[in-house]
């Protein structure tokens, strides 16, 4: 009998139980028990296991491809383990179907979450347990309780409307609030926080501290330490699919947990910005966009500027446009003093202007194509006018590896079986091979690990040393005061004022983002 | 009541030249007699043949004149035109019940035991007694006029010819597997005395497969390969004058749509019952047939007959008619 | 300008209404019978046989598949019917529930090779339908089964004065569609699956049951149109229905229904089937030499596409 | 542990090659013809014609479309040749390349449909289909364009010894179509923009023209069997090659192209080819009555996917 088949056995059987009796209050709530799990000859998860104790928040910590995500996958039912066992509230859910485990309070949130886009917010929120009256749906009520939901976690969007019209940001809340709306016992959290604005972190948090108050307990994955160290009561390091360390969260401090996740110290890359006057490299003005405009922004040689603004306000749109991915409405941009066409993604890149886009797996990757090809999609090393030079290819595998210590099985491995940090640094990579004269950087480290972190803050300063001008989107303030040299507030689409080197603090940043957002 | 002068042609397929003609046939006779043409194209599915009758049967045509893909499905319909007061006729397939003022009609089945005679007959020529093989390249079964050819000459030789030994396969109405079918048949039996096609449209096939192979020889030649066929369409008068196809048997699709006609002016729209009995008419090259009694009504039934050197020149033939007199080709070019 | 876009919209989204429209007025001119009660009846009967199968189609394509078998289950399970009244002398309404279960089970077998053996939706069910056509002809050997029982035949032949029964049929099968569709949790299920299947099983929807039950239902459809179809033509025959898949298959992307998945509302596929019905009917009247009729039957389809690409150019703007 | 899973992934990714295997030793059991030098040749030409279809259908599949005109395109174009050599008396090598050129054009149609107005590919093809097929019908009333000129004829009736020369034609273009999608900077951007579009577009690949382009390739390749058909056969008529559709469909997924895009080998497309070849040929040359083939090749071709979804489940393993 086929896995799959077993599931469906298991759960009529089970389901017939009535309902789940409940685990004694002290003991945890969920033990991973020695959990073993391989794709290919290396194991992703060799032998793991923890506790998560009852309202617990249990920090889940690990460098790229460690097995988070695969742990995960396995606690709450989307992939099977090799071996070991799973057990919720003392019940051995190992053989359980992922709709079983919801039905006892399991529920996750996984790192590329997704929604209903042709659904309304509402039905995306309640489903499959739309309320009835007399077996239809009854839409009153569900609009209803959806928009209870919808208030209690402070979305302001109408339940009725459709999903997919949603922003980037507001489809992860609505995939966060349908995950942690209902009787949850133990909710896991994936990188909910990857690419939200520091405002919105700062709400999830709260949100999940407040739930652990009512009881619920959480597995919390981040790649941000801090928040680990602000949320989290105990914690686990996963490295190479083996636990590395696990304990009390409060004892540890930011180097020791980079220690822990890496493996070695991880120095902290802290740009040396120069304040000389830089010849200009990317000259845009009156540039006009749908939503924004007119923008006049000059960025000079080896400059990094900082895009700060609330979403759908003007930097990602700006990005975008340059990028050749929103169309220009009017203005010129001048890349190197010469007039750039930016009618399409393949005019920028021929002008120099290279986007890293923040939708790594809509507008990213070719999940079917290899590493290698990936890593040159779009700019082919060519011989003979037509065909591919391979060795060109490889050339390029071997730098990247070399530059961002990707974790992969060779170079024609299928890039959707990198973990996520690693997809991206692919991604980054792809850009770096063109040479670009500006480097348009939306969350370049989104979903990266510290280490990874550190590599491509040095790869980007790299860039800017051999003149490359850069224009950064970073929800972290923090890497946002690392890296850039000035920043430039937006505002309703347009540019309201910059932030010059000096006093460029952290603080700063933050305010200048969270002034307008009160306003 | 004023009589309409539209008439109108449902047929089963376009996509042939024997239906080209039939409809060809009754747009000429409609014209001769001053009449409007409307014609429609079932494409082989007896839902539209049906709809199409009804959506004719709506403009009270003078009279519907159809070539039925199925004897069953268009028997409601025979009545809901009666009570429209609209007379219907059958041409080339009948119906096996319902009210038709007249159905013309070939004997398929009897074109098909003729076929396999004359296979019988020459390789009693060649062997001294009737044995060796023949290829019966068959066509769709969904066409009951083909399933009763099969059944007319696979039947014949099954019971009266032991010895000689049937090939049955089917080209499913398609050149491209009646050519492979007889190029895989004569790389298989390279001693194949004979084929027989259903059709004149697939013997270009048959004769195109011979020939890549180098085994297409003309009658009389010791290494020929006896070929018959049914239609006698004017590709089958060609071979059939230079000696290329042993025997074709002649149906009359022209002869079908103008008695039809002749029929229903005559007798129908007077009011009158169209008469059993013998029919004879010199016009067509076979002369004499009976009308009967079937089911439906009165049918005229066409006695097949051999297409020959001999008579090949006659102008009454159908194949003669589309050439010379319609100068309509079956080949374009 | 809200109000223009809305208004936009409003004409993008029911651009099929107006197409029917304009192809009425068209074949009316051509020809004056085509805007009679006659023919508006002929094309209500006409509607009738195909909507069930548009219908059909359009359960699949819900959820991001497609039943391409639909033609050959109507001829199959519409043979077993007749077979059933034939053979063993079953009352019609038996023969009914019958006609209607081989459809059904045909269409959770499609399901199961589907949901449960991942195989391709498109082959499998094109090769079943060539399989099911292949066993009514190998069964019937090509010959038609004739129904003489008047109650089977009652809904296809039936009138209230001058006024065929059959498109009542018709609204109460779409009625009931949309019920399903729009309220029923099972419904907003398989919109879900169709519409993200990842997130369907990730939210708790049985997600391969959802599917078998899209090609259930699909099959039903496709029994009961075997039902219509033997009801109204007075039997069965192997060649019933032969040119219709095209047509079936059409009607619900005019009608706004995505191959994609988890988008389309019922009244677009009724709109779809009025359309090609309509196409359909206005060449059957208008005088135009038989040779030509398919290719302008093409053109009319590719037209009516190409204006319904204004609707789906309007919901991407922007991407490529 | 790791040899096994490396044996099994080979016996999947190769499934299409056992079965033909299998489905080869089982018609010779049954004609012990089929195993002949002989009935291979015949084996070989019709996987021609028919192999060049799939690949032109496989070059739409791999932007994640259909082309579903390729059938139309091949008699149309067949036609237009035949046209130019008996109206305008032009040389056969002329007549070779309208034929090809009138293909393309009619793919680079119908790929600005799909890729610049956003028509839906598997509606616009089929309805393109249907318009081509009914102006071939139209212009030729149903009569046969015959081929006589020994020049263009000569590909499809030529052998060398007792073997004919059309699979050196058939091995020329699938290895020429090899070397294009696996090796040429075009062909990998079919696969980018069929794997992820949006990524593609994003990279700087001009998607639209890429799309543009792959329908174009499916029409010079359906130009070109329309030149393999019309010079095998002789001749071309409306009827040519309206059964092979279906089959042009269902050979690249049997041999493991993706309907999704993306994803596709040549070696499987041949594979895919052969394989319908084989059941094709077989059929032929069992003695089955005609009442039964259309069932069997049906069942056939539900087992061949059958066998190909151990493949796809192997490959999506965890996924619902
Ligand atoms: N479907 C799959 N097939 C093959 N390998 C896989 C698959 N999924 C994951 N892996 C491998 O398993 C390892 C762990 O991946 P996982 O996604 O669990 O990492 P992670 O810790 O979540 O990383 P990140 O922080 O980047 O999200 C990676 O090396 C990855 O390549
Ligand atoms: N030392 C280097 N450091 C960084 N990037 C490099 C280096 N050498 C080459 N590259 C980049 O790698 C790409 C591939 O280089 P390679 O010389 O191998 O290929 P190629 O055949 O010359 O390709 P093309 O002609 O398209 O540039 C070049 O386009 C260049 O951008
Ligand atoms: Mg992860
Ligand atoms: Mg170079």
């Amino acid at each position: 009998m086929r896995q799959s088949d077993r599931d469906a056995a298991e759960d009529a059987r089970r389901e017939g139980e009535g309902p789940f009796a409940p685990a004694p209050t002290d003991g945890p709530v969920l033990v991973v028990d020695n959990v073993f799990k391989a794709y290919g000859p290396v194991p992703v998860l060799d032998g793991v296991s923890l506790s998560v104790g009852k309202g617990a928040i249990h920090g889940l910590l690990g460098k790229n491809g460690a097995g988070k995500s695969t742990l995960s996958n396995v606690v709450a039912g989307f992939t099977r383990a090799d071996a070991g066992n799973i057990l919720l509230g003392g019940e051995d859910v190992s053989s359980l179907t992922l709709t079983a485990r919801k039905k006892r309070g399991l529920h996750l949130l996984s790192q590329h979450s997704e929604i209903f886009e042709d659904l309304s917010i509402g039905e995306n929120l309640l489903l499959p347990d739309l309320p009835r009256r007399h077996g239809f749906v009854d839409w009153a009520a569900l609009h209803r309780q959806a928009g209870l939901l919808l208030e209690s976690h402070a979305m302001h969007a109408s339940s009725r409307r459709r999903a997919g019209d949603l922003n980037a940001s507001d489809r992860r809340r609505l995939a966060i609030i349908k995950a942690v709306a209902g009787d949850a016992k133990l909710i896991i959290l994936d990188e909910p926080t990857a690419g939200l604005a520091a405002r919105e972190r700062q709400h999830l948090m709260e949100w999940v501290e407040a739930l652990t108050a009512r009881g619920t307990s959480f597995v919390y994955i981040s790649h941000h330490n801090d928040e680990v160290r602000q949320l989290c009561s105990e914690y686990t390091v996963l490295r190479d699919g083996k636990v590395a360390a696990s304990g009390a969260a409060g004892s540890l401090s930011a180097d020791g947990m980079a220690r822990l996740i890496t493996g070695s110290d991880v120095k902290e890359f802290r740009r040396v910005g120069s304040a000389a006057p830089k010849p200009p490299v990317v000259e845009i003005g009156g540039l006009c966009f749908p939503g924004g405009g007119p923008i006049d922004l000059t960025v000079g040689r080896g400059e990094i500027v900082g895009l700060v603004g609330l979403l759908g306000e003007g930097p990602q749109e700006l990005l975008r446009t340059l990028a050749g991915l929103l169309p220009a409405t009017s203005g010129q941009v001048l890349v190197d003093g010469r007039p750039a066409r930016i009618g399409s993604p393949g005019h920028s890149l021929d002008a120099g202007i290279a986007y890293l886009t923040h939708d790594r797996i809509g507008e990213g990757h070719v999940a079917s194509m290899s590493i290698a090809e990936n890593l040159s999609l779009g700019n082919w090393p060519r011989q003979a006018g037509w065909a591919i030079n391979r060795s060109g290819m490889l050339g390029r595998v071997r730098r990247a590896r070399e530059a961002m210590d990707v974790v992969m099985d060779g170079p024609d491995q299928e890039i959707r079986k990198l973990s996520g940090g690693n997809q991206q640094k692919i991604l980054l990579g792809r850009l770096l091979e063109r040479n670009p004269a500006v480097l348009l950087l939306d969350e370049p480290t989104i979903g990266v690990d510290v280490a990874a972190k550190e590599h491509i803050h040095r790869l980007i300063d790299d860039a800017t040393r051999r003149g490359v001008a850069v224009l950064l989107i970073a929800q972290d303030p923090d890497e946002m005061q690392r890296l850039v040299d000035r920043v430039v507030v937006f505002s309703k689409g347009r540019i309201e004022r910059s932030l010059s080197a000096e006093g460029l603090t952290v603080d700063a940043i933050a305010d200048a983002r969270s002034l307008r957002e009160k306003s | 009541q004023e009589l309409s002068k539209v008439v109108a042609w449902e047929t089963p397929y376009l996509g042939f030249f024997f239906f080209v003609v039939l409809q060809e046939a009754l747009k000429r006779k409609a014209e001769s007699l001053g009449l409007q043409f409307v014609g429609k194209d079932a494409n082989g599915d007896s839902n539209a043949q049906v709809n199409d009758w009804n959506s004719l049967l709506l403009q009270k045509p003078r009279y519907l004149i159809s070539d039925a893909l199925d004897s069953e499905l268009l028997i409601p319909l025979t009545k809901k035109a009666k009570s429209l007061g609209v007379p219907v006729g059958m041409v080339d397939t009948p119906l096996t019940g319902g009210t038709v003022a007249a159905s013309v009609t070939f004997d398929n089945r009897q074109s098909g035991v003729m076929a396999a005679e004359k296979t019988a007959e020459l390789l009693t020529k060649k062997y001294g007694s009737p044995k060796g093989s023949v290829l019966n390249n068959y066509g769709s079964l969904t066409a009951v006029a083909l399933r009763n050819r099969k059944e007319g000459f696979e039947e014949t030789l099954q019971s009266k010819y032991k010895d000689i030994e049937i090939i049955s396969r089917p080209q499913n109405n398609q050149h491209e597997e009646a050519l492979a079918v007889v190029s895989a048949t004569l790389r298989e039996r390279p001693d194949l005395d004979a084929i027989h096609m259903p059709t004149d449209i697939f013997v270009v096939d048959a004769r195109k497969a011979m020939e890549t192979q180098k085994r297409l020889f003309p009658v009389g030649h010791e290494k020929h390969i006896i070929l018959t066929s049914i239609d006698a369409s004017p590709n089958a008068l060609k071979w059939v004058k230079a000696g290329e196809i042993d025997a074709d048997i002649a149906q009359d699709p022209i002869a079908y749509v103008e008695i039809v006609v002749d029929l229903l002016e005559q007798y129908t729209l007077k009011g009158q019952a169209v008469p059993t009995g013998p029919y004879e008419n010199k016009k067509y090259f076979w002369e004499k047939g009976t009308i009967a009694d079937s089911p439906s009504g009165p049918l005229l039934t066409i006695p097949p007959y051999f297409l020959t050197k001999e008579n090949a020149d006659d102008p009454r033939h159908w194949a003669n008619v589309v050439t010379k007199v319609w100068k309509m080709e079956q080949n374009a070019g | 300008m809200q109000d223009d876009m809305n208004g936009r919209k409003f004409l993008l989204d029911n651009v099929v209404w107006i197409l029917i429209i304009v192809f009425s007025l068209l074949a009316g001119v051509l020809n004056p019978f085509f805007l009679s009660e006659g023919n508006l009846q002929n094309v209500l009967v006409q509607a009738t046989t195909l909507g069930v199968l548009v219908l059909a189609v359009s359960f699949t394509l819900l959820i991001g598949e497609i039943d391409l078998s639909v033609v050959g289950n109507l001829v199959f399970s519409g043979m077993i019917g007749a077979y059933a009244m034939q053979e063993y002398g079953a009352h019609w309404t038996v023969a009914v529930a019958v006609t209607v279960l081989t459809g059904t089970l045909i269409g959770a077998l499609n399901g199961y090779f589907v949901s449960y053996m991942r195989m391709n939706s498109l082959i499998a069910t094109l090769a079943m339908g060539l399989f099911l056509q292949g066993a009514v002809l190998g069964a019937t050997q090509a010959r038609t089964l004739v129904i003489a029982d008047e109650g089977y035949a009652y809904m296809g032949s039936a009138t209230i004065g001058t006024w065929p029964i059959m498109p009542v049929a018709l609204f109460v099968i779409y009625l009931a569609a949309h019920v399903v569709l729009a309220y029923s949790a099972w419904g907003r299920n398989l919109y879900a699956t169709g519409g993200n299947r990842r997130a369907a099983h990730a939210a708790g929807i049985n997600v391969r049951r959802a599917r078998l039950g899209a090609f259930a239902a699909s099959g039903f459809l496709a029994g009961l149109a075997g039902f219509l179809y033997a009801s109204y033509l007075g039997g069965v025959s192997v060649t019933v229905g032969s040119t219709t898949l095209l047509y079936a298959v059409a009607a619900p992307v005019i009608g706004g229904v995505s191959l994609l998945g988890g988008r389309g509302r019922v009244l677009g596929m009724l709109g779809g089937t009025l359309l090609i019905t309509v196409i359909q009917t206005g060449l059957q009247l208008i005088n135009v030499s038989a040779y030509y009729i398919q290719m302008i039957g093409g053109a009319m389809i590719l037209l009516a596409i190409a204006v319904d690409a204004f609707r789906v150019r309007g919901e991407e703007q922007g991407s490529v």
